[in-house]
């Protein structure tokens, strides 16, 4: 039961992007199409589930003292398998997201994962973690991708799917277009989750 | 081109017709009640007991403190009550309630002073503060306070406000054209008394009668001059009138005798020349009586005590005021109940319709900056206000809340009908309250 | 060379800005601008840091990764030197200038995380910049974030008076703010 | 006595009856002869390109008080029919009408109503409707027109090309393609002077703006020419949208300092910015970016032009 929650925590109610608001960055970068976003999304969910499990092993050995220096090696080492296996395997995917990769070192959601559960927590709840987390980031990456995607470009994953009258609002995949989409789409979540427990409330 | 300041509005003065109307005398009601305070500062004791017969220009109240100026009776009669009546300033004030006997039977101590020439300067602010003078221009500062102030500069001008730049009032106006020598005789004693060189009045171009008037009567003195001033309001607030007058500024929480200058209002000159000329103490005052709702409006010369509700009585009312002012439109009081008492710094009373306050519902700020511009302190009223309004004290104090003097032609001038000078009241008190 | 420099100087800040157009930085920039003055301070150390970032991972990568091949590192060495260097600076102020330290020193350990210092050293890497193309780039994209941030903390603090519908308040605004910003910007676009 | 219900409030006790409202319908009168002269001199497809932009707007804020349950009464302020009218004067004489109408919803939602309605808004909404069009529909943007709709190219882009741009006269009077409402300088003026008059604008920052968008485009080689004081000033006054920014958007109260140094300082930013943009930058044109900056610059440039209190030094 709890590891059932653990693991679904990431997807909604902690969200990392939606309800925590980290790892803005890639969000906003990357989100120009729905195969981006699939792929960054997953890219930082293999480092997040790696390194929750390594620093999990390895809670009790890592001094108190020196624990982030040691948590952002780990992510380091991750980072860089992830960003050597996608360059070798999927390049484009890899040319287009750039150096949106290699930060994933700095996402504020490995690091903080790794101090706020897989330094207190066994190696099972925490990979559970990682991956709630990861897909969880994932998701909310798909989902603001493929509304710039759709309204941007008239596709998804590159397939048409609006009629050949519409014409694609280009603002939607440029840069504002990223602020501007995220910052509704919280919005309308808040807007949600208020009504809901307005609901509830009465 | 006339001398002025920089900001400030032009409201509608509605002083047509107003002006021309001499000053009239109304008859002493048959009970007076004078509020033991009508005066910056501290309240005075009352000196007669309930039942004691009084006479007029009787001092009746007094207290030992610098800044406080005694009370005396306007009529003769007999003490009825001593008890807290309406007052001006929105509070309940201990006032003395008296039972005129129509004898109007002088107090001994009311004779004429010596001729200034044979006063010095020290006797002369004594007997300002015997007297009871305090500034009639609204304010109600004690006069003698103003000329001994703390270590200052000499003074080297006193300067006669005689601007009037509220819309309805012309009190001021009459006594300059009625009275110029008294006005000029006041200067002259309070320069005396400051130890200035220079008198200075200041009059505002729409008044030309009484500039005529002041300057036929300032011929005389080389050390006096007359200005003609812009028709701009606040043109006669304090520090806006300095700069007109003077070209100079004073300084941020600074007085007027930091930087050599003493200013008092013509009608308080006339009060000064009247009390050592005739002996009688600051007992009655010209005041303006106007408003959409006054049947008779005019300038009325009334004795201090009288309740605005038996002033606007002796007018006549047309329907029922919206508003009741204690004042000037723009910086006058609204009054709760007309059974408050003029007081010697009531200006005027005004019963204003709905329809010429122009009162409306507040909107959001939509930054036009008219009130930037209009502000003659040279603030940003809506920034304020909207400190005040998320209670951000310290923010408002740093942008200069405290220089506010609540003038208001920020609020005028609104499009989105904010009542800035409310909420910038709201940032100093609570400016005040933290310190 | 000089021109060259001009084209970094000014890419980096107007046309392509390392928040509005690059999203680097984008957790300080919504983080640390709710008023101008802690603005100010986090891009004056940020300022500070991307520049001697700059000019380290450049001695790091020229002298240590190129010429042992080992640029597959570039993440993991960057990072930590990022890292040491940014613990290096906080101590040496504290030392030599106190005063600045009590300006700039609370947002010294937020910086490490601050994706615009490591990326401008992996996009220093990238364009294969010299040692002073790199410093001008690090330089430049610092007073690029603070531009953004210091405008960004304007507005915000505008938006304090501001009855922002309860759902959009926070971040969903700051964020639509910065997507205005960002189109502004865009006018820059094509310039040099 | 029949004084019995009096009402107490804070001085002052009089008020000088202006309105936002009375404002707004100010502006949308002086903007009326540019408008009429857009029909005129393009035909009558932009009456209806008028009348989108206005009416969606209007609609656009209607819908949107509802949604956030605020009062109806606030459309009626006119602020809405002027961001519309604005948007409207800012597209191209054969633009889209869903085109238009996406604009007018996008200024009333995005650029005001996110912040809380009228006076909140950092942006001069009918520019960030505008600037929301032109990145995304780049090419409806810039398909410039002349009379009868016939595709022209506008003096700004002429220039670039190295084309003869048609006389001065022509550029006044507002015989030339561009945005609908920018082509009539001549109008515009008329309309801004008006407002100047009225006390509704300031003159600073359409005479700060004007003054240094001639002053950079006389001196400043543009790039690819060699030699300063060699550019062409009163063409570049008169063509594009800078008469038309200058005096009826960069004036926008809600969104240009309210200080009078700020003023000065937002027409020469502005100025600045169009300038270089205009003689740099990949756009031929740079009215609308260039205020929207300078509207994200207002909160930093009040603050820091706020000048001396009434006797400091």
């Amino acid at each position: 039961m709890r590891s059932l929650r653990v693991f679904s925590r990431g997807l909604v109610d902690e969200n990392p992007v939606f309800r925590l608001l980290l790892g803005m960055c890639p969000a906003l970068a990357v989100s120009t199409a729905a195969v981006n976003g699939l792929g960054m999304g997953l890219a930082a969910a293999a480092v997040l589930v790696a390194s929750n499990i390594l620093i999990s092993l390895l809670r009790s050995v890592i001094p108190d003292k020196i624990r982030i220096p040691c948590y952002i090696v780990v992510i380091a080492t991750f980072v860089t398998m992830v960003d050597l296996l996608m360059a070798a395997f999927v390049p484009d995917l890899h040319a287009v997201l750039g150096i949106f990769i290699p930060l994933i070192v700095v996402n504020c959601i490995v690091l903080q994962r790794a101090e706020a559960f897989a330094s207190k927590n066994t190696v099972f709840m925490s990979a559970l973690d990682g991956l709630g987390m990861g897909l969880g980031f994932t998701a909310a990456l798909m989902i603001l991708a493929s509304v710039r995607e759709i309204i941007g470009s008239g596709t998804f994953f590159g397939i048409s799917v609006l009629p050949l009258a519409f014409e694609p609002m280009k603002l939607m995949v440029s840069p504002p277009g990223a602020f501007i989409s995220l910052g509704l789409i919280i919005g309308l979540i808040n807007y949600l989750k208020n009504r809901r427990e307005a609901e509830r409330g009465v | 081109m006339a001398k002025t300041f920089i900001g400030g509005i032009h409201p509608p003065y509605r002083k047509e017709g107003l002006s021309a109307l001499p000053i009239e005398r109304m008859p002493a009601p048959k009970v007076v009640a004078i509020p033991v305070q009508q005066h910056v500062g501290k309240a005075c004791l009352p000196l007669v007991k309930v039942g004691e017969r009084v006479l007029m220009g009787q001092k009746i109240g007094d207290v030992d403190a610098s800044i406080a100026a005694p009370v005396h009776s306007s009529v003769s009669g007999t003490v009825l009550s001593i008890e807290p009546r309406p007052h001006a300033n929105g509070k309940m004030v201990n006032s003395i309630v008296i039972l005129n006997d129509f004898l109007d039977e002088w107090h001994p101590s009311a004779l004429p002073k010596p001729h200034l020439d044979k006063l010095s300067p020290e006797e002369i602010v004594a007997l300002i503060r015997e007297m009871g003078i305090v500034g009639m221009g609204g304010g109600g500062f004690p006069t003698h306070a103003k000329l001994k102030p703390f270590p200052s500069p000499p003074i080297d001008t006193v300067l006669l406000n005689g601007a009037e730049c509220e819309p309805y009032l012309t009190n001021d106006h009459r006594l300059m054209v009625e009275a110029p020598e008294k006005i000029i005789y006041g200067l002259r004693c309070l320069m005396k008394a400051a130890g200035a060189g220079r008198g200075h009045i200041g009059v505002e171009e729409n008044k030309p009668d009484a500039v005529l008037a002041l300057k036929k009567v300032a011929a005389l003195y080389s050390d006096i001059t007359i200005t003609s001033l812009a028709v701009k309001y606040p043109q006669g607030a304090e520090l806006q009138l300095i700069r007109a007058c003077l070209g100079k500024e004073v300084p941020p929480g600074k007085f007027p005798p930091h930087i050599g200058v003493v200013v008092n209002n013509v009608h308080t000159a006339e009060a000064i020349a009247q009390a050592f000329t005739t002996g009688m103490p600051s007992i009655e005052r010209v005041i303006t009586v106007a408003g959409g709702a006054v049947e008779r409006p005019g300038n009325v010369l009334v004795r201090v005590g009288t309740t605005f509700a038996q002033v606007l009585e002796a007018r006549g009312l047309k329907g029922e005021p919206y508003k009741l002012v204690s004042g000037g439109p723009m910086m006058g009081l609204a009054m709760y109940t007309g059974e408050v008492a003029v007081c010697k710094c009531t200006s005027g009373i005004l019963a204003l319709t709905y329809e010429e306050t122009g009162a409306r519902e507040a909107g959001p700020c939509v930054r036009c900056a008219k009130c930037v511009d209009s502000c003659p302190m040279f603030l940003q009223p809506t920034t304020i206000a909207h400190y005040a309004m998320k209670g951000r004290v310290d923010d408002a104090e740093n942008i200069g809340a405290l220089e506010c003097r609540e003038c208001g032609p920020c609020a005028y001038v609104c499009p989105a009908g904010i009542p800035l000078v409310q909420w910038i009241r709201l940032a100093k008190s609570d400016i005040y309250a933290r310190q | 060379m000089v021109s060259n420099l001009f084209a970094i100087f000014f890419g980096a800040i107007l046309i392509n800005n390392f928040v509005l157009t690059r999203f680097l930085g984008i957790c300080p920039f919504l983080g640390v601008s709710k008023k101008i003055e802690t603005a100010v301070g986090m891009s004056l150390a940020v300022i500070f840091v991307m520049t001697i970032a700059s000019l380290a991972t450049w001695g790091i990568q020229t002298y240590l990764l190129m010429p042992f091949n080992m640029l597959y590192l570039r993440t993991i060495s960057f990072i930590l030197v990022i890292a040491v260097l940014v613990q290096f600076v906080e101590m040496v102020m504290l030392k030599a200038t106190p005063t600045l330290y009590q300006a700039l020193g609370v947002y010294l350990p937020l910086i490490t995380t601050n994706c615009a210092v490591l990326g401008v050293t992996l996009l220093n890497l990238n364009e294969n910049y010299t040692l002073v193309q790199s410093l001008m780039h690090g330089f430049a994209g610092g007073v690029g974030f603070g531009l953004a941030i210091v405008v960004f903390a304007g507005i915000r603090e505008r938006l304090d008076f501001a009855p922002i519908p309860k759902a959009l308040e926070g971040f969903p605004i700051a964020l639509i703010v910065a997507g205005l910003l960002s189109i502004a910007f865009s006018g820059f676009q094509g310039l040099l | 006595m029949d004084i019995k219900k009096l009402t107490v409030s804070s001085s002052p006790h009089l008020h000088s009856g202006d309105t936002v409202r009375q404002a707004m319908l100010l502006v949308l009168v002086a903007l009326a002869p540019a408008a009429l002269f857009a029909v005129y001199h393009f035909g009558w497809y932009v009456l209806a390109i008028l009348l989108t932009g206005t009416i969606s707007a209007v609609l656009a804020e209607t819908a949107l008080l509802r949604l956030m349950k605020k009062p109806l009464t606030i459309v009626l302020d006119g602020s809405a029919a002027l961001t519309g009218l604005l948007l409207a004067l800012n597209v191209p004489a054969g633009a889209p009408l869903w085109m238009v109408a996406i604009g007018a919803f996008m200024a009333i939602a995005i650029g005001k109503h996110v912040f809380g309605g009228l006076g909140y808004n950092p942006f001069n909404p009918a520019l960030v409707g505008r600037a929301i069009l032109v990145s995304s529909w780049p090419a409806h943007m810039t398909a410039w027109v002349g009379p009868g709709l016939i595709s022209s190219a506008t003096p700004l882009a002429m220039q670039r090309a190295g084309e003869a741009v048609p006389p001065y006269l022509d550029l006044f009077l507002g015989l030339k393609a561009g945005s609908l409402g920018e082509v009539s300088v001549f109008l515009l003026l008329l309309g801004g002077i008006f407002l100047i008059c009225k006390k509704v604008i300031d003159w600073k920052i359409p005479g700060a703006y004007l003054a240094t968008v001639a002053l950079m485009t006389w001196v400043l080689p543009a790039r690819g020419q060699v030699g300063f004081f060699a550019g062409d000033p009163l063409m570049h006054v008169l063509s594009g949208g800078l008469v038309l920014g200058a005096f009826f958007m960069a004036t926008d109260w809600v969104t240009s300092p309210v200080t009078k140094l700020g003023r000065i300082v937002m027409g020469l930013g502005a100025g600045i910015i169009t300038a270089v943009i205009r003689l740099y930058g990949g756009l031929p044109e740079g009215v609308t970016f260039a205020i929207l900056i300078m509207n994200g610059l207002t909160p930093l440039i009040d603050r820091y032009t706020m000048g001396r209190r009434f006797g400091a030094r």
